[in-house]
């Protein structure tokens, strides 16, 4: 279980959070939706370890992980799939895989994990030998996201994974998702795609200007006014 | 901004206070203190190896005339300041020595390009000023304080071997030369005294060509010269390109009649870095460890015994020389004014390591022709046919595989 | 910045008067020559670097091939004193036209080079400076490995020294006039824009070719007169000595150990890099001497990343918040 | 035409620039992945070359033979370098800037420091192959410098199996293509780059040797070998681990045709003038950075 308390953020002197608390159950699917620049990336960010807290803490399974180390944070099994893919453009999509694997406890079980994902996408098995930067969009997003897997994740964070996709493809995606979170996969999911986001969480946050707003079920969240207004544009 | 800014005068006021402070107290020199002899030498960078050389035998004839109750009973100190191999700095270093610690004499710097930068100097500071000189140009611009005592003259360097190759008989001598220079003051100096003799003797040019330094290989130079059929190789370079030289003409079993290297060879490092490959090497030389003058006893005696050397090698003697003609004139003048120290020197003959030297108007001893070659490791002079010490080995032996 | 405190200007103003007027009259209270000649050649850093900073500090192209415009400028004087005709006058104002003439080497080796970016720039600069060197010692017009000697400039040794220390001190205030005002500029602003992400500034209606253009013949003109100067004072100029490699590299990091973001930066590292390598020269011996060289430009680096000016400022901030 | 000529220079010119290539290939790594420009990456490598000297002359161990403890000590002790000295500049806000200027503080400490241990005097290494040739048709192969190629060939050969094909060696390439992602599957920068600067200066021992087989050396030989460096690593590409072996070679190319066909006067300022044309032309080096 991952929670966050109270958790402050600052960019030089810019606040990006101001004091975020939430948390996600062992095996649930949470949701975390909000505008541009309410600093969700901040918060996949802050944990992962990417960049320094100022206030608050985050703890994993009970125990503190506030300022540890990205790597030291992945071996944890709290794995993001950062916005934007990141993919290693250069490196071929095995390697992309393999080095979802870095960590040596999913290293151990590299070859198991590979054949695994490769038979949850397949495009990806055809085009193994293929650069990452050759890819398409679509292909590119289920490559992050095998990569992201083949870390055999105990938390997976992934960070707007439709993110430029056509409608069909990013449907995909969210269909996959949700496959991997009824597989038992403990899923935080960070999207603008308030709608199809929300359809397969249970729970969800929005979070506004670097403080959440407001919190619960899905069903909840959907019903809100507010966020019918801003962000489903009904 | 505006605080910086005074911060940074300040600063530099303080620097300047500072060295101006030093100054004044080392221009408080007194009488019967030592004698101090000043000057830069590239003690760091490219060309520290020979400065080494030249700075260990300036120091061992201080030394020697400290022993014997000094310069005009005066002990003599040395205050050597490092050039860092750049000529700029020598020039600024010989100012500091002249007119900051108002030096009583000033020593010879290495190498050529600073020496002719130095000069001037001293000229216009009226100091005299024995040095190795930067070859023929720099004593043909009305120089009046500088002497090459004996200078290192690329004009005369190969003079011996080719007196030595015009005593053998026309048959014997090589037919066709290969002339490989490097591109620098002192290649330059080399060519027109091998243009010269090499029409004379009727040895036709076959190559000529000038490198650039570094020279990146040096197996096509020596191919072209075996396939043009050189029975004669100038190697006109230092040491880094020397012995790439050798190698490959080892290598490709390139057997001329003659191989003559330039400046690297003189070194001691050629004999003891390239071993029996660097044997049979003409090269002349302006100063040699066993010429038949007073003193070179001594100094094979020290160097063997501090060094481990056969003898001394050339830069160490230069150091030595320039201070001991330097000194000559001092004691001929008898006193420090260096208008005396040169008049004395311009008419008097001296007496050095490397034979009795009279100077003309330009500063420079009767043309010096020593020719050397290294056989079984060890350097022997073959001209001047008085002071040889071995008959030259010629033509050169194939190599030993 | 925008409100000046009236004082301040007061004491700035007073701070130069007073600086100039030691360093004008310093050659003349009859010092050992030694003291003009170093105060010459620290002039001669301080105006490389401060040009240098011009393309390298303020636009961020580094140039490592400025001693390229420093010899093609000594070269150029040499030539032209010889065929004007040499005497002391013709001496120094020939400096001015080797300027313009390294200044135009720049423009045309400016303009292919200048669209390399960061080290490429920084490589190119310096194959440049190595193809110039070579050339001149192949080229038997201007004395090819020979190297040239200068006639001109029949003076007592003091007055020689005095009149070139002048002319440099004359020089050196000009470059950074030049250069403070360039700072505060919007030729200036375009050049920072252009360090900061040359797109964006291209964007901004910055035209950054002929900014940097610009900004790279100004910084060869200087070095170019520079050397022009030291033509008269060397009297004997040689390829390794004006185009020597490690005099750009020196002028980079006096900058740069300054700090290239200002216009004192360069100044500041020029005058103490000086200073400290003349002390440690005079007062260590050789090899430790260099390591101690050495170990100055770690230290530096360490605890002042970006130069010494950056530092004091950044300490100056924290010190007082106000 | 002169053939044997043109193919002699050829060969010499290949051979000198591989031997470059592989001085080159850790410095365009600690360039390309860590955004450090090592200006004492040279220096380093002459440091192995007075070591192997040192080795052969008193034990008369061969010096390629002596890259075998030579190498992990030049790791260990840039590993010292990287924690100590590096590390604290990565912070700076301009990395390459201030990178150079450290490195250049340590060229010029190690130069010297190799000049109060070992002297200014020059040296020369002599094995048993020295001189030795081999004869091929009308051409000679000698003994030193096919070593040196070969060492080159392989040096360059394992640093590039290392990229590909292990999972350190695959961290080192993503850390360098993409740091954050890197970091969010468990590569620890600090290592990656620790063990990064450590290959590289390794590397440099072996090109370092290489090159006394090549070339007689002193303690400020660097300068020059890192001016060479400078070209081969540019032209092939800023962390293009074959780009520079290409590079090293054309460079190689470059000179032996212009010893063939020019005056040697000519040569260096060809090769440098040529440089400067391909970089004009190509700014990024002929080969774009792709590790």
């Amino acid at each position: 279980m991952l929670a966050v308390e109270r958790l402050v953020v600052k960019y030089d002197e810019l606040t990006a959070l101001r004091g975020v608390s939430l948390t996600v159950e062992s095996g649930a699917l949470v949701a975390m939706i909000g505008s541009n620049g309410a600093g969700k990336t901040t918060l996949l960010n802050a944990v992962s370890g990417l960049i320094p807290t100022r206030e608050g803490t985050i703890s994993w399974e009970g125990s503190l992980i506030t300022g540890l180390t990205p790597d030291a944070v992945c071996r944890l099994g709290i794995v993001q799939a950062p916005e934007g893919r990141k993919l290693f453009a250069k490196m071929t999509v095995e390697e992309n895989l393999q080095m979802g694997a870095y960590s040596p406890g999913p290293r151990a079980r590299v070859a198991e994990s590979m054949k695994r994902v490769l038979e949850l996408f397949p495009r990806l098995a055809e085009r193994r030998r293929q650069t990452a930067e050759s890819l398409s969009g679509g292909e590119q997003q289920m490559l992050a996201l095998g990569r992201a897997l083949m870390a055999t994740p105990g938390l997976l964070m992934l960070d707007e994974p439709s993110l430029g996709l056509a409608p069909i493809m990013a449907a995909q995606i969210f269909e996959i998702i949700g496959d991997l979170n009824r597989a038992g996969t403990t899923i935080l999911l960070v999207s603008q795609e308030v709608l199809q986001t929300l359809s397969i969480a249970r729970d969800g946050y929005l979070l506004e200007n670097g403080e959440i707003t407001l919190a619960g079920p899905s069903e909840r969240l959907l019903a809100d006014q507010r966020v019918k207004k801003s962000y489903l544009g009904l | 901004m505006r605080r910086d800014f005074v911060k940074g005068v300040l600063v530099f006021l303080l620097l300047v206070g500072f060295s101006a402070a030093f100054c004044l107290q080392s221009a408080g020199a007194q009488e019967k203190k030592p004698i101090i002899i000043g000057g830069s030498l590239p003690l760091t960078g490219e060309f520290a190896e020979t400065a080494k050389w030249i700075k260990l035998g300036m120091e061992y004839w201080g030394q020697e005339v400290n022993k014997k109750g000094g310069l005009l009973g005066r002990p003599v100190e040395f205050k050597i300041y490092d050039d860092e191999s750049n000529a700029n700095k020598a020039v600024t270093f010989a100012e500091k020595a002249i007119t900051v610690d108002k030096v009583d004499l000033l020593f010879g710097g290495y190498p050529g390009t600073a020496a002719r930068a130095v000069m001037p100097v001293a000229e216009k500071h009226k100091y005299v000023y024995v040095s190795m000189g930067g070859h023929m140009k720099s004593f043909e611009q009305g120089y009046t304080y500088c002497f090459g005592g004996p200078p290192l003259m690329g004009e005369w360097w190969y003079e011996g071997f080719f007196l030595w190759l015009n005593s053998l008989p026309p048959e014997q001598r090589p037919k066709r030369a290969a002339l490989y220079t490097m591109n620098n003051p002192i290649g330059a100096s080399l060519m027109s005294s091998l243009y010269t003799w090499l029409k004379k003797l009727g040895i036709e040019i076959v190559i000529d060509e000038k490198y650039n330094l570094p020279l990146p290989d040096a197996t096509p130079l020596v191919v072209k010269a075996k396939q043009m059929n050189c029975d004669i190789l100038f190697s006109n370079g230092f040491f880094d390109d020397g012995v790439m030289t050798i190698r490959a003409a080892k290598a490709l079993d390139y057997n001329p009649k003659a191989i003559v290297q330039g400046i690297g060879s003189v070194i001691p490092a050629w004999i003891k870095e390239l071993g029996p490959d660097g044997d049979y090497v003409f090269s002349g030389t302006s100063l040699y460890n066993k010429l038949k003058y007073p003193g070179n006893d001594q100094l094979n005696a020290y160097v063997k015994e501090k060094f481990n050397l056969p003898g001394y090698p050339v830069y160490f003697g230069f150091g030595y020389c320039w201070m001991q003609v330097l000194a000559q004139g001092v004691e001929g003048a008898g006193g420090l004014d260096q208008t005396k120290i040169r008049d004395w020197l311009k008419s008097h003959e001296v007496h050095s390591i490397a034979g009795p030297m009279k100077f003309d108007a330009k500063g420079l001893p009767a043309p010096i022709n020593f020719c050397t070659q290294i056989q079984n490791g060890k350097v022997e002079l073959i001209w001047p046919k008085d002071q040889a010490t071995a008959e030259p080995i010629y033509p050169k032996p194939a190599w030993k595989k | 910045m925008a409100s000046v405190c009236p004082t301040k200007t007061a004491k700035k103003v007073v701070g130069i008067a007073l600086l100039s007027a030691i360093l004008l009259v310093f050659p003349w209270l009859g010092p050992p020559v030694y003291f003009i000649s170093f105060l010459y050649t620290v002039f001669m850093f301080v105006c490389m670097a401060s040009a240098w900073n011009l393309i390298g500090g303020y636009a961020g192209y580094l140039s490592f091939g400025h001693a390229a415009f420093f010899g093609t400028g000594a070269y150029a004087a040499a030539m032209l004193t010889k065929a004007v005709g040499p005497g002391t006058a013709s001496n120094l104002l020939c400096s001015i036209p080797s300027g313009l003439v390294a200044a135009v080497i720049a423009l045309v080796v400016g303009y292919p080079c200048l669209k390399l970016r960061g080290p490429y720039f920084a490589v190119i600069t310096l194959c440049f400076a190595f193809v110039v060197q070579l050339s001149v010692q192949n080229l038997g017009v201007l004395g090819g490995p020979d190297g040239l000697w200068i006639k001109g400039m029949d003076l007592p040794v003091e007055t020689g020294r005095s009149i070139l220390y002048e002319s440099m001190l004359l020089l050196m205030a000009i470059t950074i006039l030049v250069v403070e005002r360039i700072e505060h500029s919007k030729f200036g602003a375009g050049l920072r824009a252009i360090k900061q992400d040359e797109e964006v500034a291209q964007t901004m209606a910055v035209n950054a070719p002929r900014l940097k253009m610009g900004a790279f013949a100004l910084s060869a003109f200087f070095p170019g007169v520079a050397g022009g100067l030291h033509a008269s004072y060397l009297t004997y100029i040689h390829p390794t000595i004006v185009f020597d490699v490690n005099m750009s590299i020196l002028i980079v990091l006096m900058a740069l150990f300054g700090g290239g973001a200002s216009w004192l930066g360069p100044v500041v590292g020029a005058v103490l890099l000086s200073f400290i390598n003349e002390l440690l020269s005079t007062f260590v011996k050789a090899e430790l001497a260099r390591i101690i060289y050495g170990s100055l430009f770690i230290v530096v680096i360490i605890f002042m990343p970006n130069g010494i000016m950056e530092f004091i400022r950044k300490r100056k901030q924290t010190g007082s918040p106000h | 035409m002169n053939t044997v000529l043109l193919v002699q220079s050829l060969i010499g010119g290949i051979i000198m620039g591989s031997v470059y290539a592989l001085l080159g290939v850790g410095f365009s790594l600690t360039w390309g992945v860590m955004r450090v420009i090592h200006i004492s990456h040279a220096a380093f490598g002459l440091i192995a070359a007075f070591v192997a000297y040192g080795c052969l002359q008193r034990w008369g161990i061969d010096p390629i033979a002596s890259l075998v403890f030579m190498v992990p000590l030049l790791f260990c002790c840039a590993c010292f370098v990287y924690r100590f000295l590096i590390l604290p500049v990565t912070k700076a806000r301009e990395v390459i800037v201030s990178s150079m200027i450290l490195t250049f503080g340590i060229a010029i400490i190690v130069e010297n420091i190799m000049l109060l241990i070992w002297g200014p005097d020059p040296r020369l290494i002599t094995t048993w192959y020295t001189s030795r040739v081999f004869i091929v048709g009308p051409f000679y192969f000698q003994y030193a410098p096919v070593a040196g190629f070969v060492m080159a060939v392989a040096g360059v050969g394992v640093i590039h199996l290392f990229l590909k094909k292990t999972y350190t060696g695959k961290a080192v390439r993503a850390a360098w293509q993409q740091s954050d992602a890197a970091q969010l599957y468990g590569v620890n920068l600090t290592r990656i780059s620790m063990i990064t600067f450590g290959l590289a200066v390794g590397s440099a021992g072996a090109g370092g040797v290489g090159l006394a087989l090549l070339y007689s050396f002193e303690p400020h030989a660097h300068n020059l070998w890192l001016i060479y460096l400078f070209l081969v690593v540019i032209v092939g590409g800023v962390g293009n681990v074959l780009g520079t072996a290409a590079a090293g070679v054309l460079i190689g190319i470059i000179t032996g045709l212009s010893l063939a066909f020019l005056p040697y006067q000519w040569v260096n300022p060809l090769t440098f003038g040529l440089l400067m044309a391909v970089l004009a032309v190509r700014p990024h080096g002929l080969f774009r950075s792709e590790v």
